[in-house]
């Protein structure tokens, strides 16, 4: 009665839906050789790797959140405000710091802990009090950004310990660290997503939150687990920008959060939630990454940047509407 | 790197705008190629940071890239440009920049006016103005931004010690004309008896502060007790303008030609080796010793009624 | 005679499904006419090209002979045909009175009177005897309600061809009553109507002809006097199909599922109720008897205000369904949409949920053992799909259900919970389903049946009967139809 | 038979939804006027109000929107980009214009007309292509602003047609005319989307839009009409904002669209679709102009303002989702 016999070819093609943007990716790479000869040398593409290392963990983190069916915006502001209060935990009062001098090497494990706590507040106010997750992480976003501005009074943190700097700065066989990092972070996503139970729960809860809680998952649980991985991801990038830039600026991260929204959503991940994947997240991410390189190497105006950049996505948008097959949302 | 060396004394100069959007830096931008025409550099097409030190980043990496042997660059973030610059020493390209001094990281130079001596300059004038009393308004940019930290910290140091019988209102614009508008309209709500403006940026707060003035009928000419003194800060045409006009009193001229000027001379000249030593200069400025560096301070005038049609200032050179 | 209403040779694909395959069928004026069918055989898919929600691939739709409006001129199909969807077009958000008069609040351009239009949606309520305010939230009403005023709806339109896509499957007995009492009435008022169900009883009552479409197919079309009923079955399956046979057993001696002294405000009060291992337990009454949210709390869906509830001899913490479960409960939601299924997720994933710990170790699954045990269950309960990876959204509605089963049976549990189990099934799944549940509870399971489907209640060693939130009688087996039924309306004590 | 025979009090309540910031509003007027005594002048109320009128305009097209079930990012960059391009095809070459040199007359048509093509252009991508009405607008939004410092170079448009400072700056009967037209179309709003056909149209789409389909609904068309609206509304508040400034900066506009969304949210409309009022919008803004007011009255801090200001609008949040009684989205 049914027609189990052959995979029909329409679950053939959903395995390649993640992939949509790898034409892109392959006509940016053509293009951009084609327009500038530093481009394909391995010292750009590595360039360009390593400037999208930190941001891509943002994009990580933002689609497990998407997926779930919920919404971060605070975390732009985590990446500046996490490795901040931590450096401000350890460094001397003279230097910009609290003057509590804890001991240089908690920096990176402070830093992370503060990311979580504002993820774990986050989902706090999101779980427990049922409020609008776009305007809670909105809040929250001005608030943490006060939270950096605010003690430093504006100014920029450069007198690092050097824990901090060592991730984001340092070179582990030929490849900046910072690439390693957010390639194995990438790797277990895409794997957890895909064949963790927790990581399925994550599709459940943002396909159908009440099925999933009446299928038995721990659906607050597995959402408080998604924001605190998220905050910490967020302190994560943040580390790894502070280690490439070597201070911390009272910008860092801010703007961040539209392009990271737009990489996840080219790449094929639902603002509605329960749909898309972390590997169609990170061909997002270097779409992103590469137009960003080759507008760069051809010195496009930068008033007119924006508008080619604008209807880049646009395009990229429309192949990933067309190869996707469905409606996005 | 596989780029083609073009002529000149010694390679090619990368260059960085940090930001498109005030139209100081616009006329910074224009005044490039036409300078790089005169000095006969061998500039390579301008990237823009838009703002953003990340961007900053990558954009100098890849004028590196593609075969920069010097870097024009103004770092809106002083402090984030620490490993740039340590990755650039390393490869022993010279830095020259623009308008912000860099806290740590070496540089070839620095052109910049003195930011203080702006928020000084218009504290003396408002003073002097007002007699010592009364209330005035400063209306920041971002505070993250070190400019307008110099200029405020120096305004206010300066009306502390030296004008002590006035009250300051600071209002932090984020750059922004809208919010520069609200805050100056509920200050004067607030306070009626305001008699001093001095804002940071006569791009975005000319215009919206001009405006407020007239809908509250306080946009009268000085020989008028109503008459506020207003101070700007940039030195655009439309600022000369509206002093003509006796509507602002005074503003200071940022020299965005000189920055233009200088920051390719001093790339061009690091490039075929020459060394500079603090000490006067031969275009009125000075050049002072940093730690990680040089400064060339170039000079910022204060333009009031009386010398706002001299030919020399950059403002009346746009047309 | 003229036909009403004409589809010939429809022909309509979902990517690979073929939905309809050259079907078509034909309504007699002033008739009421039956489509009956398998679940998935492409019933609601006729629907929406007869409605003209959705274009046909190929062949033709006619009104009267005349051929059907462009698909954009809503307002020339609406006029034309008046439906009620067997998916839900309630709008939560908006009142009762709203949904009524859904963009006919007031004529175009006119500003809405909200007090004429609630003294219309009363009025119109009352006519059908639909029992809710019209100021109420669409979305707080229950899904029995939220059907009635569905119905209400597309009978108010005034339209002289009305369709009705399973309206009984979420509507208890009398209510049931009424809508056959509105139709009757509108057909003398030569109003024609095409009557979808997989209750073939209702189809005997209501209906004069019947259409039978299989696998996308038409099969039969024939007056419904004189079709015997084992022939429409056949004509349906395929094959020949004996009617369901409940099986005897004794119930052994432990008790797995209890509930003692429940009440929850305004649900139900002051309740026991204890299920034996081998042992099937009715829970049956009427519209607001609290049947439902008695079963909720058992299954840890809703929080009691009082009392306890032990499964498998472990008191269970109110209102947490992994904790029942993990205690080894299994159950059927009431509503499929609302918290049955994940619509973007595969059959495979949907089914296997509450064993996903048991395919793989430290917190793995493996795809290829999901897809194993998944095919299993399509077999065991015949689902209709393309394979364990198609998206439970895209079944057939009776399909998506047997979907939730599995996912309840999936575990093997100890005690299972059935709300509604066979609403939207077709005869043949129906038997799958009772089938399944006895088989678990010839595994040992002990089960509750809540239903107000007599079919449903024949498989139970007994049925409580709830009225108004409290547990009226406990009838054991060989209860006859009539004394159930009086029971449950309240009319014998 | 059933219980249903009263209308239960949650019903009766609903109708005060709207009004949940109301309590908000007289508190901040409490606490401002104890703050200041400046804050409960008229003038300073005008203020207010003027100070709101054009954000407040995005917000009635914000919230027309997302009542609709969809979204626009893009708004806050119209309020630039349509006045703008209106003016520089007025004015001559020699003050920035393109020298095309229209008459000045036709500077507001203009604008409004660029505006209703914008939102045009957005709908054209959101409906037609199902496109992902978030990632869309945040494309236009970029692109848009490109489009403001492309041909304006970056600079500020100080010489302007005296037809375009008009609205945003005169007063009428005592009162800024901005005041009064914000006042109009919020009337208008509150009128249509409570008693028209159309306006009810809006929240059938958002709350389903199959359902709406099924009713008879021109889905489509009636969401095309909201995005021309919302692109209009837009521009029209670049006209008042540009009256009020006196001058068209390269940042006109830039930011305001997450005080936008806050706004809405908080009074009460949903980011998932139909439910809310404009009402409950205005409130909103009501509630963000007294903050922001009261916060530059008191001079607090510039570095820590925003960290009260998030605290306020977090607080403003819960207070509208107790009162609300629901679960937001
Ligand atoms: N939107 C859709 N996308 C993909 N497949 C669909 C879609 N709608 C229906 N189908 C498929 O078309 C077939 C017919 O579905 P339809 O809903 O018409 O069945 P039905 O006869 O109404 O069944 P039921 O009695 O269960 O309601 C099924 O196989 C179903 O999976
Ligand atoms: N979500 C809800 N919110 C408010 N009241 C509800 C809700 N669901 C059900 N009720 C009310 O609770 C009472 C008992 O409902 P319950 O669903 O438990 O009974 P039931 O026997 O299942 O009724 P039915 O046969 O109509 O489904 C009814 O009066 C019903 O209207
Ligand atoms: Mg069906
Ligand atoms: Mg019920």
């Amino acid at each position: 009665m049914t027609t189990l016999s052959a995979p029909p070819p329409r679950m053939r093609l959903a395995r390649f839906r993640d992939l949509t943007l790898v034409p892109v990716i392959v006509i940016l790479l053509v293009v951009g050789a084609f327009l500038d000869p530093t481009f394909l040398t391995a010292g750009n593409l590595t360039n360009v790797l390593q400037q999208q290392a930190a941001i891509s963990l943002l994009v990580l983190a933002e689609a497990m959140i998407l997926i779930a069916g919920k919404f971060d915006l605070s975390l732009e502001s985590t990446v500046g405000t996490a490795p901040a209060i931590a450096v401000m935990l350890v460094i001397p009062a003279s230097a910009g710091g609290f003057g509590i001098g804890l001991p240089g090497a908690l920096v990176i494990p402070l830093a992370l802990l503060i990311g979580a706590a504002i993820g774990a507040f986050n989902g706090f106010l999101i779980i427990r009090f049922q409020l609008s997750a776009f305007i809670v992480t909105l809040a929250m976003l001005i608030i943490m950004h006060g939270f950096l501005q605010g003690p430093t009074e504006g100014k920029t943190l450069f007198q690092l310990p050097d824990s901090i700097l060592y991730l984001g700065s340092t070179v582990w066989l030929g490849l900046p660290a910072a690439i390693w990092i957010a390639g194995a972070l990438f790797a277990a996503g895409i794997f957890g997503l895909a064949y963790l139970r927790l990581g399925r729960a994550l599709y459940a809860i943002g396909g159908n939150a009440d099925a999933a809680r009446a299928a038995g998952i721990r659906v607050d649980r597995v959402l408080y687990g998604v924001f605190i991985l998220g905050g910490t991801l967020a302190a994560l990038a943040g580390i790894l920008e502070t280690g490439r830039l070597g201070a911390i600026g009272n910008n860092q991260g801010v703007g961040w959060i539209f392009m990271v929204f737009a990489a996840a959503v080219i790449g094929g991940v639902s603002m509605d939630g329960g749909k898309g994947t972390i590997l169609g997240a990170l061909t997002g991410v270097l779409v992103i990454g590469l137009v960003q390189n080759i507008l760069t190497l051809i010195g496009v105006s930068g008033f007119w940047q924006p508008v080619i950049y604008g209807a880049i996505i646009l395009v990229a948008l429309m192949i990933s509407r067309i190869a996707g097959g469905k409606a996005q949302d | 790197s596989g780029a083609t060396s073009g002529g000149g004394g010694g390679g090619k100069i990368g260059i960085d705008h940090p930001r498109a959007d005030s139209d100081f830096w616009n006329s910074y931008i224009k005044y490039v190629p036409q300078m790089a025409g005169e000095l006969k550099v061998n500039l390579m097409p301008a990237t823009n940071s838009q703002n953003d030190v990340a961007k900053l980043v990558n954009n100098v990496q890849a004028l590196v890239g593609q075969g920069a042997k010097a870097i024009v660059m103004a770092p809106q973030d002083t402090g984030a440009v620490a490993n740039l610059l340590q990755q650039l020493e390393n490869k022993k390209i010279p830095v020259v920049t623009v308008d912000t001094r860099p806290d740590k990281g070496k540089v070839y130079m620095v052109v910049r006016a003195d930011n203080r001596a702006y928020g000084t300059k218009a504290c003396e004038f408002l003073g002097g103005k007002l007699g010592g009393k009364g209330k005035v308004v400063q209306l920041q940019g971002a505070l993250s931004s070190i400019n307008g930290r110099d200029r405020s910290e120096a305004f206010l140091e300066c009306m502390k010690t030296r004008f002590p019988g006035i009250t300051v209102f600071s209002e932090p614009t984020e750059w922004e004309g809208s919010k520069a508008a609200s805050m100056l309209q509920t200050r004067l709500e607030q306070n009626p008896d305001i008699k001093g403006i001095y804002m940071h940026a006569g791009g975005v707060h000319l215009a919206p502060t001009l405006q407020t003035l007239k809908q509250k009928g306080l946009l009268v000419p000085p020989s008028d007790p109503k008459h506020i003194f207003v101070v700007s800060n940039d030195g655009i045409p439309q600022e000369y303008e509206s002093i003509r006009k006796g509507d602002i009193d005074a503003t200071v001229s940022q020299p965005a030609d000189l920055y233009a000027k200088y920051a390719l001379f001093y790339a061009k000249a690091a490039l075929e080796g020459k060394t500079f030593k603090p000490g006067p200069t031969d275009h009125d400025s000075t050049i002072i010793q940093l730690p990680n560096g040089l400064e060339d301070q170039l000079p910022a005038p204060l333009v009031t009624k009386e010398n706002v049609d001299d030919k020399s200032l950059w403002g009346n050179q746009v047309k | 005679m003229k036909n009403h209403v004409e589809a010939r040779n429809v022909v309509k694909r979902f990517g690979p499904t073929v939905a309809l395959n050259g079907a078509g069928i034909a309504i007699a004026e002033g008739e009421t006419h039956a489509l009956v069918g398998r679940n998935g055989a492409g019933k609601s898919t006729l629907v929406s090209i007869l409605t003209g929600l959705q274009p046909a691939d190929e062949g033709e739709v006619l009104f009267s002979g005349e051929p059907a409006p462009a698909l954009a001129d809503r307002d020339a199909w609406r006029q034309r045909v008046a439906c009620v969807y067997q998916k839900s077009t309630i709008i939560p958000a908006l009142t009762v009175a709203e949904n009524l008069f859904l963009n006919r609040q007031a004529a175009k351009g006119a500003t809405i009177n909200w007090r004429a239009l609630r003294a219309r949606a009363r009025e119109l309520l009352e006519t059908y005897e639909v029992d809710v305010d019209a100021q109420a939230l669409a979305g707080d009403l229950t899904v029995e309600q939220r059907q009635l005023v569905e119905i209400a709806r597309a009978l108010s339109f005034g339209a002289r061809f009305i369709i009705l896509d399973e309206p009984t499957a979420r509507l208890d007995g009398p209510a049931i009553e009424r809508l056959f009492a509105r139709m009757r009435s509108l057909r003398e008022q030569g109003v024609t109507m095409m009557y979808i169900s997989h209750h073939l009883d209702e189809v005997y009552e209501i209906c004069q002809s019947v259409t039978v479409f299989r696998d996308a197919r038409h099969i039969v079309t024939r007056p419904v006097a004189g079709f015997p009923h084992d022939e429409l079955v056949a004509a349906m399956t395929g094959e020949a199909t004996a009617s369901y046979e409940s099986r005897a057993r004794t119930p052994g001696d432990t008790v797995v599922l209890s509930g003692e002294g429940l009440s929850l405000g305004g649900r139900y009060s002051d309740v026991d109720i204890s299920v034996k291992s081998g042992e099937v337990v009715g829970l049956a009454g009427s519209a607001s008897s609290g049947k439902v949210g008695l079963a909720e709390t058992l299954v840890g869906l809703r929080k009691a205000d009082s009392g306890t509830v032990t499964v498998n001899g472990s008191r269970v913490r109110p209102g947490d369904v992994p904790a029942a479960m993990g205690a080894g409960l299994g159950f059927v939601p009431e509503d499929r949409h609302h918290e049955g299924f994940v619509p973007l997720l595969s059959v495979g994933e949907n089914a296997t949920f509450p064993i996903a710990r048991k395919l793989g170790r430290y917190g793995f699954v493996s795809p290829a053992r999901r897809r194993a045990k998944a095919g299993q269950l399509i077999r065991d309960l015949d689902i209709k799909t393309e394979g364990p990876d198609q998206p439970v959204g895209d079944l057939s509605g009776g399909n998506a259900q047997k979907v939730v089963f599995a996912r309840a049976l999936v575990d093997d549990p100890t005690v299972l919970v059935v709300i509604n189990p066979t609403a939207g099934v077709d005869v043949k799944a129906k038997q799958a389903l009772l089938g399944a549940v006895e088989n678990a509870v010839e595994r040992g399971a002990g089960a509750v049946v809540v239903s107000d489907e007599l079919d449903d209640l024949r498989i139970c060693d007994r049925v409580l009967v709830m009225f108004h939130g409290r547990v009226v009688k406990d009838l054991p087996r060989g209860w006859t139809d009539h004394e159930l039924v009086a029971v449950m309306e309240g009319i014998e004590d």
